[in-house]
């Protein structure tokens, strides 16, 4: 939508064509873009989908829309369309504080949580009522100001604001003491270079991944150990529930409307939240490998494919493994799936920056503390082994094929291998030589996470996601009034590779 | 453990080793079996794991503990092992629990953290279940509180209608929910239903339970854009009520006796869906199950942790033809199934021959456009099944001895079932084609999504580890707040 | 403060609760630009976001718009998702009028 | 929490788990000479490695012992149980778990 009315502000008359499956979607997005009366065109979305695949089977389907379509570049505007309607400002509409009266708190409970989910304010399961007293509670968490403006959530562009973070963070049942690692991944999707429409709104159900690192996990009970994907966990299950609620109360998504997602995703209410297994691990945290201090406090914010998540590299009681065995695994499924993805490395991209949305890709591992104990011996750190994978994932110049060495070949001229990895492209594409099918080693992100057995497993995700330019970011927790952990002010890295 | 007790009872003195990991579970598990003082011996995990690849690894372990297991078996028993202590009948407290604060929400939180406290919670906040609460609930039903409809592994706590209410309060259901979940859990405890495996296993199994027939409509049910995703206070919290009822009436605790190294993906909910009967051409799924139509019923069915979601493509992801989704559905399925003939003949893993091995099930997802072109073509879920299990069947030649082997030995260890030993005994011949499946039946096509939509799948054993069964439907009844779903 | 009430039946208890949602800052509005009068000789701009089928479309409305508007021209291009702010440029300059299809 | 006005009475949601009489195990053997020792093992990987130096190291220090051993299910079926029963004296069971 923002597109056509980009054109149409040129003064070029236009029309926007939409599956009626999107149609209230397009609605909502036309008065976002500041342009409620642009002209749309509905075709049914269960006709398209099925008669697109040829020319002759679509031509009936383009024969009943074709009048419509012209005309909406042709006859003239209506007086209404010509002077749209103020879109009256988003929550200023709605009531602050709203009072709930029943017979009894009991009643007076199903009423509330029935009442937000009509409102579509909630999630489906039960909220926790956020009242005035709950509110002032769960800010106790944080010294920074309840006004402090983080940034906008999509697809609403919605300000997120610390309070309505902590109302959010109260309805998911959420303590205080979590308020801060809530705020800092929060801070992340709200960054104005993070690409957190995708994950939001888009069809394919993405998801996302909130790995919690540094001392401050352990200081508000995260689970690491075994089943730290699960359930069970108040302080994973309910950082993760606060993003889910903030992001679809401050963006004000909702599921078929403007959050396509099909299936929906999995882990929908919680995403994938846990935190790093730093008393059993024998590395420095995550965060180290991505320039900030060890003892440092950090969430990371990366979002990940929907369908096929877990990736299984064995370990555990799964079966006997060796350290060496479990590595070759990664590098083969890692050399599989890149090569796939190698002649989409040049394209231009579904988004507005080349290569976006396609082409290589970043890797979430996570690894068991007992194989990276054998890593450790090994002499590998998290720098070293993604060394290691990077060089291991790489095939002969000579096996390409001419669509793969030109694939790359733009993908240097578009900008899409960054000025600082050309040299090594430019030296790969010889005779002889080996190129890489990682862009770079820090496209491996390596987590300890897991008890004793544990297993090792992966997600990936694009590089350059579609709608934004940054699709992972790793976030210092500040602010912390009620654990040491993430209290002070530290220094945010920019996000680099 | 179990087989250790057996042992014992048999008049032989033994001993069972177990790693650190799972003595909880282990401690646990020799009082549910009648014999809390049964000699054990630990193992650390985190060597045993790494060391046992090979003999010259593990030595060094071995030795450390070979005199205490020795001596497990030679040291008479004590007087208090000799005489274990007579087991009590358990609830975990008390019936009922008096929470008291400065105000009703400060009282929720505390109720809400003492109940995690216990072990009782999920992680999410919980509906308090008051006597108020648990009567406003159980008026989704008809049948008497105190009906005992089975018992919860891995402690065999007993299953009454009262109990699941209890816990749909909790997970935040209405009582029109009810009899949905009653049936779930009916499922679920079903004499020969491994729910063990599911419930428990390291594997992080999971499940998905559908809603069939007119009640998904009239409770509101999602099956349209987004049906496993949030937002759906049906589907939500009918998959969280069976997550609490049978963590609070098995007892299970991840990392304690529930041993999913991962977790479970929707863990809170399962999944849990409901097909879509008003955009589906065809009769619900429990109608080729041998259900009547016009019947709502609920489908619980176990399905792999690791890779849940096979996408067959379609909707809006790229453009789809019905052959072009059939095909890579058979694609699919021969590349899964093609390398398990070896182990039809596995004696299994459980008390039953071929159990935990061996050829798969498949739940398959179409979406109501897919569906619909499928009906033009003439395609039922019948015929469909049939078109399917065709087209996944390899040429005998293709088969190595081993491969034929396995059959050969799952056709006389019963594993291919009588009914269906003429069709392998047909397929196993020069010229013959061998079906990947075992029979049309293990095919399950449920139709859900929206327009768009897209279609995939889960797998999971045709036989599960630890009982007979890993999919079954249930006639929902007894309910009260619906049209249907109300007659036995 | 504005403040809602919502009451059940019987009213002995108040919960007092606040609201979640986002605030959005208000968009200007501004219309849409005048249509043409006939498309006559005029240069179409037909956008797709190269998603799949949307080509097939295009191609069939390509030909009934030549039939009706022999001496209509087409401009057809395929882009990104949002228009890219170059491609914007050339449409704007190439086109009198356009139609924006994603194909989702 | 001064004044604590407000009582919530909740039901407990735990299932009730049946008394069961508890057995007590057998009388140990007096020690291993000559004695036929099951071991047990469910077929998960490495416990045969384990059970490999075990029984050498049994051996070694009870010439006389029989070893007998057994792969089967992660509980043993009735129809193990019975037929092994008879052709041990003591039994080690782990399922590498």
């Amino acid at each position: 939508m923002a597109g056509t009315v980009k054109l149409e502000k040129l003064g070029i008359p236009g029309v926007f064509m939409v599956c009626n499956t999107f149609a209230d979607d397009a609605r909502s997005a036309a008065a976002d873009n500041g342009m409620p009366t642009v002209r749309r065109r509905e075709i049914s979305s269960a006709e398209f989908y099925k008669l697109r695949g040829d020319v002759k089977t679509i031509r009936p389907l383009v024969e009943g829309i074709f009048d419509a379509l012209t005309n909406a570049l042709t006859s003239p505007l209506t007086p209404e369309e010509a002077k749209p309607v103020q879109d009256k400002k988003g929550g200023d509409d709605l009531p602050a504080e709203i009072a709930v009266k029943a017979e009894s708190y009991r009643v007076a409970l199903e009423e509330f949580n029935q009442l937000y989910l009509d409102k579509r304010w909630g999630d489906g399961l039960p909220l926790i009522p956020p009242t005035p007293d709950a509110l002032k509670w769960m800010l106790s968490g944080t010294s920074r100001n309840p006004y402090e403006v983080l940034g906008t959530i999509n697809p609403k562009h919605g300000i997120a604001t610390i309070e309505k973070i902590a109302i959010n963070a109260v309805m998911a049942g959420a303590k205080p003491q979590y308020l801060p690692v809530i705020i800092a991944a929060m801070e992340a999707l709200a960054d104005e270079t993070f690409d957190d429409l995708h994950i939001l709104a888009s069809a394919g159900s993405f998801n996302l991944l909130l790995v919690v690192s540094g001392p401050i996990a352990e200081e508000i009970g995260m689970e690491a150990g075994i089943g730290f994907m699960g359930h069970g966990w108040r302080a994973n299950n309910t950082i993760g529930r606060a993003i889910r609620l903030s992001t679809l109360n401050i963006g004000h998504t909702w599921p078929g409307i403007n959050d396509m997602a099909l299936t929906g995703r999995l882990s929908p209410h919680t995403f994938y939240t846990f935190s790093e297994n730093t008393e059993l691990s024998p590395w420095k945290p995550y965060h180290a490998s991505r320039g900030f201090r060890a003892d440092d406090s950090c969430v990371t914010v990366a979002p990940i494919h929907g369908e096929s998540q877990l990736q299984h590299f064995y370990g555990g009681m799964i079966g006997t493994w060796t350290a060496q065995g479990v590595l070759d695994r990664i590098v083969e499924d890692l050399l599989r799936g890149s090569r796939r993805g190698l002649f989409m490395w040049g394209t231009k991209g579904v988004g507005k920056y080349p290569g976006s949305g396609g082409g290589s890709m970043n890797h979430m591992i996570i690894l068991f503390p007992e194989l990276a104990l054998e890593f450790k011996k090994m002499g590998y750190d998290q720098k070293s082994l993604q060394d290691e994978i990077y060089k291991r994932v790489s095939v002969p110049y000579d096996e390409l094929n001419p669509a793969e060495k030109k694939s790359i070949q733009t993908a240097m001229e578009l900008g899409v291998v960054p000025a600082e990895r050309k040299p090594v492209f430019q030296a790969a594409l010889k005779p002889g030589a080996m190129v890489p099918l990682l862009m770079s080693p820090e496209n491996l992100h390596l987590f300890v996470a897991g008890g004793v057995p544990g297993c090792a497993f992966s997600f990936n995700y694009y590089r350059i996601p579609p709608y934004n330019q940054t699709a992972l970011m790793t976030r210092l927790i500040t602010g912390a009034t009620l654990t040491k952990a993430g209290a002070t002010g530290g220094k945010n890295v920019p996000y680099g590779a | 453990m179990a087989g250790t007790v057996k042992l014992e009872k048999l008049g032989k003195p033994g001993v069972f080793i177990n790693c650190d990991t799972f003595d909880d579970d282990a401690k646990s598990a020799s009082h549910d079996n009648g014999m809390p003082t049964v000699r054990r011996r630990i193992i650390k995990s985190s060597e045993f794991y790494k060391l046992r690849g090979t003999v010259k690894d593990i030595r060094p372990l071995v030795e450390k503990v070979f005199d205490d297991i020795i001596g497990a078996l030679t040291k008479p028993l004590t007087t208090e092992e000799a005489n274990p202590p007579e087991a009590k009948e358990e609830e975990d407290g008390p019936p009922e629990i008096t929470v008291t604060a400065e105000s009703f929400p400060v009282a929720i939180e505390e109720f809400n953290q003492q109940f995690l406290e216990k072990r009782w919670g999920d992680g999410l906040p919980l509906v308090p279940p008051t006597t108020e609460r648990v009567r406003w609930m159980l008026s989704g039903t008809a049948r008497s509180p105190h009906e005992v409809i089975g018992k919860v592994n891995p402690r065999q706590g007993a299953a009454t209608i009262e109990k699941i209410a209890i816990n749909a309060v909790m997970a935040g259901a209405k009582p029109e929910y009810l009899p949905v979940i009653i049936a779930a859990m009916e499922a679920l405890m079903d004499e020969n239903f491994d729910d063990l495996h599911i419930l428990v296993s390291a594997g992080s199994f999971s499940l998905i339970i559908v809603v069939g027939g007119p009640i998904a409509d009239e409770i509101n049910m999602n099956s349209g854009i987004g049906f496993l995703g949030h937002g759906w206070r049906a589907n939500n919290t009918i998959g969280r009520a069976v997550r609490l009822a049978t963590l609070n009436i098995g007892k299970m605790w991840p990392g304690a006796n529930d041993m999913g190294l991962t977790g479970r993906v929707s863990p809170h909910t399962f999944y849990t869906f409901a097909e879509n009967a008003k955009l589906s051409p065809w009769k619900p799924y429990h109608a080729s199950r041998g259900f009547k139509a016009g019947d709502s019923t609920v489908t619980v069915a176990t399905i792999g942790g690791s890779s849940p979601m096979q996408n067959f493509y379609g909707g809006m992801i790229g453009t789809w033809t019905v052959s072009g989704i059939l095909d890579h559905m058979v694609a699919d399925i021969i590349r899964t199934d093609r390398g398990l003939f070896g182990l039809w003949g596995a004696k299994g893993v459980g008390q039953y021959p071929g159990s935990g091995v061996g050829a798969r099930s498949h739940f398959i997802l179409l979406f109501p456009e897919l569906t619909e072109e499928l009906n033009k073509m003439g395609f039922d879920q019948k015929s469909l099944q049939d078109e399917i299990y065709r087209r996944t069947s390899v040429r005998y030649e293709e088969l190595s001895p081993a491969d034929r082997r396995g059959i050969q030995t799952g056709m006389e260890t019963g594993i291919v079932p009588p009914e269906r030993k003429a069709v392998f005994q047909e397929a196993l011949k020069p010229g013959g084609m061998v079906p990947v499946l075992i029979t049309p039946e293990n095919l399950h096509f449920f139709v859900a999504g929206g327009a768009p939509g897209c279609a995939f799948s889960f797998s999971y054993f045709r036989l599960p580890p630890y009982n007979r069964i890993a999919v079954l439907t249930r006639l929902v009844t007894g309910a009260t707040l619906t049209k249907a779903g109300a007659l036995e | 403060m504005n403040k809602k009430t919502v009451s059940a039946k019987s009213e002995k208890v108040e919960l007092e609760v606040l609201n979640p949602r986002g605030k959005i800052e208000a968009v200007p509005a501004s219309s849409p630009s005048p249509r043409l009068t006939a498309l006559d000789g005029k240069t179409i701009g037909l956008y797709s976001n190269s998603k799949p089928g949307m080509d097939n479309f295009y191609t069939v409305f390509e030909e009934l718009l030549k039939k009706k508007y022999p001496t209509v021209k087409v401009k057809s291009m395929r882009g990104a998702f949002l228009i890219r702010d170059d491609d914007v440029r050339t449409l704007a300059k190439e086109a009198d009028a356009f139609v924006y299809g994603v194909g989702d | 929490m001064s004044k604590k006005s407000v009582e919530l009475v909740v039901l407990n949601p735990r299932g009730k788990v049946e008394a069961r009489s508890a057995f007590a195990p057998n009388p140990r053997v007096k020690d291993l000479a000559g004695k036929r020792v099951g071991l047990y093992s469910n077929g998960k990987p490495g416990m045969d490695n384990f059970y490999i130096v075990f029984e050498e190291l049994l051996k070694k220090k009870f010439p006389t012992v029989t070893v007998k051993l057994l792969t089967g299910s992660f509980e043993i079926t009735d129809r193990d149980a019975k037929d092994w029963a008879p052709q041990i004296d003591t039994f080690i069971y782990a399922v590498g778990d």
